[in-house]
């Protein structure tokens, strides 16, 4: 087969993220590529959490779908919340242990979960027990159990290692990534390179997975290899195996950051985390310098820290998500008034308020476009994968100094978390901008001169021979403060010209907004995480004789009117789409606003799940087939 | 307007004749010619109020920022260049009310800031509310009834956060005030100094009289405020916040607290980040003519521990 | 004559303030209307500040209006601020001894200021002293000149009271008040009740100040009267003299509130400290309670405390401008997410950042309707005048407790610091709705409980018998974490439900949005303090023969979508014209967000200072009949 | 669920395992119920973080807020009802970091609440990064390198900030810490107390073990925390302070301070609003039957400061 899909569940702290690395790289080496995905609460230990791994041959896959080849569950819980999502032939792996627990027994478990699944198996007649859901699934769903006696496994290993049985207990999360590694026909040896990366240094621990490996093959018998993939097509020499939090810590270092400053908050930290743990930029023994990462007291002290290094010329910036960048919105301002170059890595989670900390959505484009008080110029720019945002780290940084303005970097939870292998990414063409420098100024310098247009030349504190001010009131071009109703008339007007420079230079078609073409039988229009659905689900639909295109929107400002417009009119009224993680349509909102167009028909989603590529083309097939004007999803657990 | 090396800009100082900033801005100007700096190696932060537009007024870097935010900005500054002279200038009300946070975080870090209060018991510039340093119970000119909150004392604030150089002046003692400026600055860590402020407009309780009747010297008594050893910190803090308590008919001033024995937070950054004193944040190069210093080769070399060597013909 | 207008100047400090005040309390005495308005700097004493006095015999001015009758300075810049505002007939009172003072000797003059009076005299040929300024405005504007010799009269005064010069010199700035009064034909104990309200209890204060306006009466001679006004027309028998500050705090009153918290911040403190000095609620003895006015340590914390009252059932508000806006919007997240009826009385200043803190705009219309992450539901009004100010600090009270939501009123500077003449409000219709309580849960009680529609009965925090939970998490109806996506479809869409609910129930037409008919030329879509320069402009452009109407859009969320839609449609496209003192027109783009109608043309100003009639009338004719489509205004110093 | 009287909710506690704050509940849960106050007389306020859930554990009014913002919406409870029993749980994080302002300012005010800090060193919550409680220089299990931060000392912190009651205990022992918060909750005033709670899961420096050995009571050596007259304030107070520094192969806990001869926020604001204690702003009547209690009379009335009387026929 050209791709497995599979979902390992089991209780937070159990080791799912740990599965993620581990699977994901262990396929990588064998040239696979892989996207894995992971469900968690905002809990430390206990509660349940999972991964969704697709492995293909040929490409990467983009976006969560459903109908998994394996179900794998650590304890009853798992089985309990995913049973349903077996479907024709899914392999149900769980611990034949367990078999005779019912959901009562499992307190970490959600009271409205609890309800459904009991609901759901008395309605078909099953015993609220794991060993009825996982008939409940055979018998309705097609399912195949394969019940593994986690205990005796756990026995055989600890009688292999000669280490005692609690010891032999922490191994247990392998039991399930070995079996999906045994059954997907993944050799020992890969899966070994993955616990070597995971865990480096750390023999002992390698060497018991290792083992507990050979154990689960052995458990599988003839089952091993039987969903064993197509040999990979082509892979390149080497993949970097990334999370969305990995590749724009990778940008930035390639963009030039030198100061990140942050408050740690779900799901941002890891960024800095990674940037933390590369402070010493040493390549092949050569330092190439350093980036200091400054956890501070709070996020007001992330932004302003990061504004006042910007303004030495470091490229500086921080990362968030939405509670945080609440506080931010004031200096946020600061910096938009005194011209700051400084960028806010955005992440978005499930809101309002602390909301779904761990969960995802895309409810944060507003406030990236509209808090703060006044009106100043700003940069939005929206990744929608790995790629995009890789390279938006470097042009975020490029813009905030090129346009002497903030900028701020949209991502989500759901790209955040999600771990691909990614092609090392090419920086042919890459390019380091700083902007309008006034290298050789002197006594007379001022830092708001606008006698050459609205951007004016930049100077850094420090700069010998120099001297400037800043401010947040409004200013002279000396950076002292005016209340001249002339001066403020032309400070203000040319500090919103900047976004016009941008408009101008950004170009609409292709950068700040991609069409991708497939047909006019619909067109979605989306952002950020959209994309990997929408692709994937209009390639699905053409299979079955629909043909629709994407516009996938990428820069909210400054936004691009005129394209986005044609765009829209080159399609039916009653074929237009938006898809987004929200409740009011937020992008579909914005585009009205910017260009008169209103796009009425919606298929949205605000559980804190991604959008699955399954729900979305069945949506999408009753908008254009049978006339809904509004679809709302709600796949996932 | 050429370069000048007396820090004095020539803006009209927009203060109410006879206010008690005038005292610190001269003092300030003072302090930094003879501390021999160039304009450009310092950078004058302030928040927002009366006090807030100091750095207009002085010939250096200035960078008059957000209501209470002075210390976080300054702290990005002197990350990014450990090298230049970073100074705070705020109210009462901005540093140890809105900014009280930053304040504590600031001291636990031991950067090497100076701070200095304007503290006139009052929130001048939005006409006369009680700060956090006014008395519960007395009642100021603009205020309708008497305070309702009680005061903070910031020098006992300053030492439980770990500031490591903790001074109180009076801002009409132009002199003394500039010396204290001089040691503060001198001091590598965290300096606080609390400059009795004044307010001719609002604040007409602690007047400048009231307060001539009342000041007397540290030094003139023979306080020691140097640790010199880790082992004496502990008694002399404690014996610092004791001293600081004494408010009323005798007021002392002068340097209550200074710890030179303790590392700085850049110290901390150099030992794990070795070229951050030489090659600090903000004088890396990051590109050769455009061209990122960090390409592919060394993008792999730097995240190697992410990247994965596919094993061909297995 | 109907009406009389004037302009008094001089340095801050210099009791402009108090200017304003006696005036307009002698002229209510009299039975006039009066508008008066004050700029000022950021700044506590010395640099140039002016108010500026409409009185009317029939009826209350809305907005600043160009052509003073009378200009009066105390010092030097004010006639170098205010000279070219002259015209055909002005009367130009200034301090003789002040004649040849040129501006370089003003050292609180702004820069570009005096570059600008250099520029205007030299031109015409005049010397740069207040001589050469004041002759200009003869010569080139026909004003009238009335030096009054200040100096003189001090003395006069000093001999009168038996003061020493020093003491007289304390009283000089009402030597331009009483010139006005006199040119105005007040009578001197008109101003002496003026005095007597400003300075309650403190006689000396009244005797000296009664005793100086005699003394100026005496040196206007011929010219005392001779702006004498028509007698008022039927004034009712009360009027209260009152800042748009003011009246939102006599709102709150009746409406109930009981804890206002607040951090000082102009243009907003000034509602808190008339709070507090009226905490007692004392009516002819009796007390009807008291109001707890709490000043905290920031803006997280005043909005925090509001909403942690708002909880026990005290009606709570606070008030705020945008840099204290920008602080609270995490915690108003918190209160739409946990359905927390609180009041955000927002005071609209020169933004963006510290900005021009003293002057104002329209700038903050997204910051309201969108800052903060997430998606929540919140109640956005904006108040146009003094009386929908009052009636609306009421219904924001209402609302936010009918619909358990944050509330954000909108004011601006411009009205807050403007005081009126206003006539005792009607309170007949006006209610307390406190929505939907649960007076008589137990045990059983589920805060969020959705059984019944997206609005639950609320228990109050205290409430004998009743516990329960609230959480910025998602929740389940008992307020406790959920993170099921089932609870958090319903969850989320209930609580977006209730906008639903207030758009069903507040009407579209005439509360959310008010058409004032007179002619189909042209029609102004304008929000908040535009209100009076619009209706004003109208009424003046009707003399020329052009009729137009005005569309006054009061609540923006719920917009009035259908409505406003239906009023916009019925003009010709390009006599629709949005009016907004901001850069971005952003009420007009929230119109074409709402209902893709795209407003094409406007009038839009930043300055900071408040849009005139006049200039306001002439960009509407550019536009009408000059095919214009973009007027920018810049009048006011 | 019925109305349950020993303060336990039905819900998953979803702490790891051998987490201090179970110490720490229970405490809570029991201190309450000995106290015998009625579970709506009760308001549990708390942040963010695993220390944040706790009023959803605890069977009494609950408001988890926002991460650091519990002390100023527990303020808005308390003004509006200051016959309620307001208690405060927060991190370390919560309260000493991004709290901190607000920390300071409750401590000015001695406004009648308890603040219990969960003081585990890290954030646990965001997975273990470094608190504002943290040493520099040491590396929990979560840090990719040593802390850079220094810690602040939360005792000092609070006595320097004006809080009335100032206590430290250990999660682990139940019954020492239940005594302590029914004192803190008892006293008239802000009250303090710094929890040492180990988190097992991230931190394994300061573990159950590590403090077992170096924890002793207070009040096994005589320790007088108590102040009797004002006049005493500074002494004890310095004393206080420098007995808070200790910290090693002995760790203090008990009561370091108490002052019961300060008033209370409420009573000042009784001083000024007669009825504020008998008709608080949140049991106020504002209608009858819908008509507001301040009708266009009462209006006049209350502003008749700014009402004009028009003169007719002059
Ligand atoms: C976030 C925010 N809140 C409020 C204000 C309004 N504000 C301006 S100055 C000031 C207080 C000034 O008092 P202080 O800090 O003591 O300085 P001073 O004027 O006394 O020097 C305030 C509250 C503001 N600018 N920003
Ligand atoms: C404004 C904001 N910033 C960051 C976060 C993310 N966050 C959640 S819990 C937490 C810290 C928890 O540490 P602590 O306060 O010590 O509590 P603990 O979990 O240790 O009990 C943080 C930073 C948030 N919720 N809100
Ligand atoms: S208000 Fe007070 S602090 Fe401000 S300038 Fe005037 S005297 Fe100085
Ligand atoms: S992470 Fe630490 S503080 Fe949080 S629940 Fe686990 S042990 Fe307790
Ligand atoms: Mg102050
Ligand atoms: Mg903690």
């Amino acid at each position: 087969m050209e791709e497995a899909r599979f979902l390992l569940g089991g209780p937070q702290g159990a080791g799912l993220e740990t599965a993620a690395q581990v699977l994901t790289t262990a396929y990588a080496v064998r040239g696979y590529r892989v996207y894995s995905m992971r469900e968690y609460f905002s809990n430390i230990k206990g509660r349940h959490s999972y991964i969704l791994v697709r492995v293909n041959a040929r490409r990467l896959p983009r976006a969560p779908r459903e109908g998994p080849d394996i179900i794998a569950g650590l304890d009853a819980e798992s089985v309990f919340t995913h049973f349903t999502e077996a479907r024709e032939g899914t392999i149900l792996v769980y611990d034949s242990g367990q078999a005779g627990v019912s959901p009562e027994r499992i307190p970490s478990m959600e009271r409205e979960l609890r309800k459904r699944v009991r609901e759901t198996l008395s309605r078909g007649g099953y015993p609220p027990t794991v060993e009825g859901a996982v008939t409940y699934a055979r018998d309705v769903l097609g399912a195949r159990p394969l019940p593994l006696d986690f205990r005796g496994i756990l026995g055989e290993l600890s009688k292999r290692l000669g280490i005692p049985a609690f010891k032999a207990k922490r191994f247990a999360n392998t039991i399930i990534i070995a079996a999906v590694a045994g059954l997907t026909g993944l050799e020992v040896g890969d899966l070994r390179e993955g616990f070597e990366r995971r865990f480096p240094g750390r023999r002992d621990v390698v060497e018991g997975n290792t083992a507990l490996v050979e154990v689960v093959y052995d458990a599988l018998g003839d089952l091993r290899g039987s969903l064993a993939l197509d040999e990979p097509l082509e892979p390149p020499g080497e993949y970097f195996v990334v999370s969305g939090n990995d590749v724009v810590a990778m940008g930035k270092v390639v963009g030039g950051l030198r100061i990140q400053t942050y408050y740690p908050i779900t799901p941002a930290a890891d960024e800095s985390f990674m940037l933390e743990a590369h402070e010493n930029l040493d390549a092949d023994g050569s330092s190439l310098g350093g980036v200091v990462v400054f956890q501070t007291e709070d996020e007001i002290a992330a932004i302003s820290a990061a504004i006042g290094a910007a303004l030495t010329g470091a490229r500086a910036a921080t990362a968030t998500s939405g509670p945080g960048f609440d506080l931010m919105v004031e200096a946020l301002g600061w910096a938009g008034m005194n011209e700051a170059p400084v960028v806010v890595t955005y992440y978005q989670r499930g809101g309002p308020s602390t909301g779904l900390p761990t969960r995802g959505g895309q409810q944060d484009l507003y406030s990236a476009l509209f808090s703060g008080h006044g009106e100043y110029p700003r940069i939005v720019v929206a990744s929608g994968d790995h790629e995009e945002a890789f390279y938006d780290a470097v042009k975020a940084l490029n813009w905030a100094e090129r346009y002497q303005l903030p900028v701020i970097h949209l991502l989500d939870k759901f790209l955040a978390n999600s771990i691909v292998t990614l092609e090392p990414p090419s920086l042919e063409g890459v390019r380091i901008d700083r902007g309008l420098l006034a290298g050789s100024a002197g006594p007379e310098y001022r830092r708001f001169d606008k006698s050459g247009g609205p951007i004016s030349p930049r100077a850094l504190l420090g700069q010998e021979g120099v001297v400037m001010w800043y401010t947040g009131d409004e200013h002279d071009e000396y950076g002292h403060i005016s209340e001249d109703p002339v001066n403020r008339r032309e400070m203000h007007r040319a500090r919103m010209r900047k976004l016009e420079v941008a408009a101008s230079e950004i170009p609409e078609e292709g950068e700040r907004a991609v069409l991708y073409e497939g047909g006019s039988d619909f067109l979605l229009v989306g952002w950020g995480s959209v994309k990997g659905a929408a692709l994937e689900a209009i390639e699905l639909l053409r299979g079955e004789g629909l043909r629709g295109s994407y516009l996938h929107l990428r820069v909210f400002e400054p936004f691009p009117s005129r394209y986005v417009l044609e765009v829209l009119r080159s399609f039916e009224e009653d074929r237009v789409i938006a898809v987004e993680a929200n409740y009011l349509a937020q992008a579909a909102r914005l585009v009205a606003m910017n260009t008169g167009y209103r796009v009425a028909r919606r298929i949205l989603k605000w559980t804190g799940r991604p959008i699955y590529v399954g729900e979305l083309s069945r949506a999408i097939v009753r908008i254009v087939e049978g006339g809904s004007v509004e679809e709302v999803l709600d796949y996932g657990a | 307007m050429g370069l000048r090396l007396d820090y004095k800009t020539d803006l009209w100082v927009d203060w109410c004749p006879g206010c008690g900033n005038f005292g610190i801005l001269t003092a300030m100007q003072k302090a930094l010619a003879e501390l021999g700096l160039k304009p450009w190696e310092v950078v004058i932060v302030s928040g927002i109020g009366c006090s807030g537009k100091t750095p207009h007024f002085i010939y250096a870097n200035g960078v008059h920022t957000l209501h209470g935010r002075a210390i976080p900005f300054a702290t990005g500054v002197k990350l990014a260049r450990p090298d230049l002279t970073v100074i705070v200038d705020g109210g009462d009300g901005d540093l140890l009310g809105i900014g009280a946070g930053h304040f504590v975080a600031l001291g636990r870090r031991n950067l090497d800031i100076t701070v200095i209060i304007h503290d006139n018991q009052v929130y001048g510039l939005t006409k006369g509310q009680a700060s956090p340093t006014l008395p519960a119970g007395v009642k100021t000119k603009a205020l309708p009834k008497p305070n309702l909150q009680d005061a903070v004392n910031p020098l006992a604030l300053a030492l439980s956060s770990g500031y490591t150089f903790v001074a109180r002046a009076f801002a009409m003692d132009v002199e003394h005030l500039k010396e204290i400026i001089k040691a503060a600055v001198k001091h590598r860590g965290s300096a606080l100094i609390d400059v009795l402020q004044p307010c001719v407009t609002y604040n007409d309780l602690y007047t400048t009289p009231w307060y001539r009747k009342r000041v007397y010297k540290l030094e003139d008594e023979g306080w020691d405020p140097v640790v010199r050893d880790p082992s004496e910190r502990p008694v002399k803090l404690a014996r610092a916040i004791e001293k600081a308590q004494e408010w009323g008919d005798r007021i002392p001033v002068g340097i209550f607290y200074q710890d030179p024995t303790r590392d700085t937070l850049e110290d901390r950054i150099a030992s794990r980040i070795p070229s951050y004193r030489s090659l600090p944040p903000a004088l890396q190069r990051i590109d050769s003519n455009g061209t990122p210093i960090v390409g592919e080769r060394e993008l792999k070399a730097i995240f190697r521990d992410r990247l994965i060597r596919v094993k061909k013909h297995h």
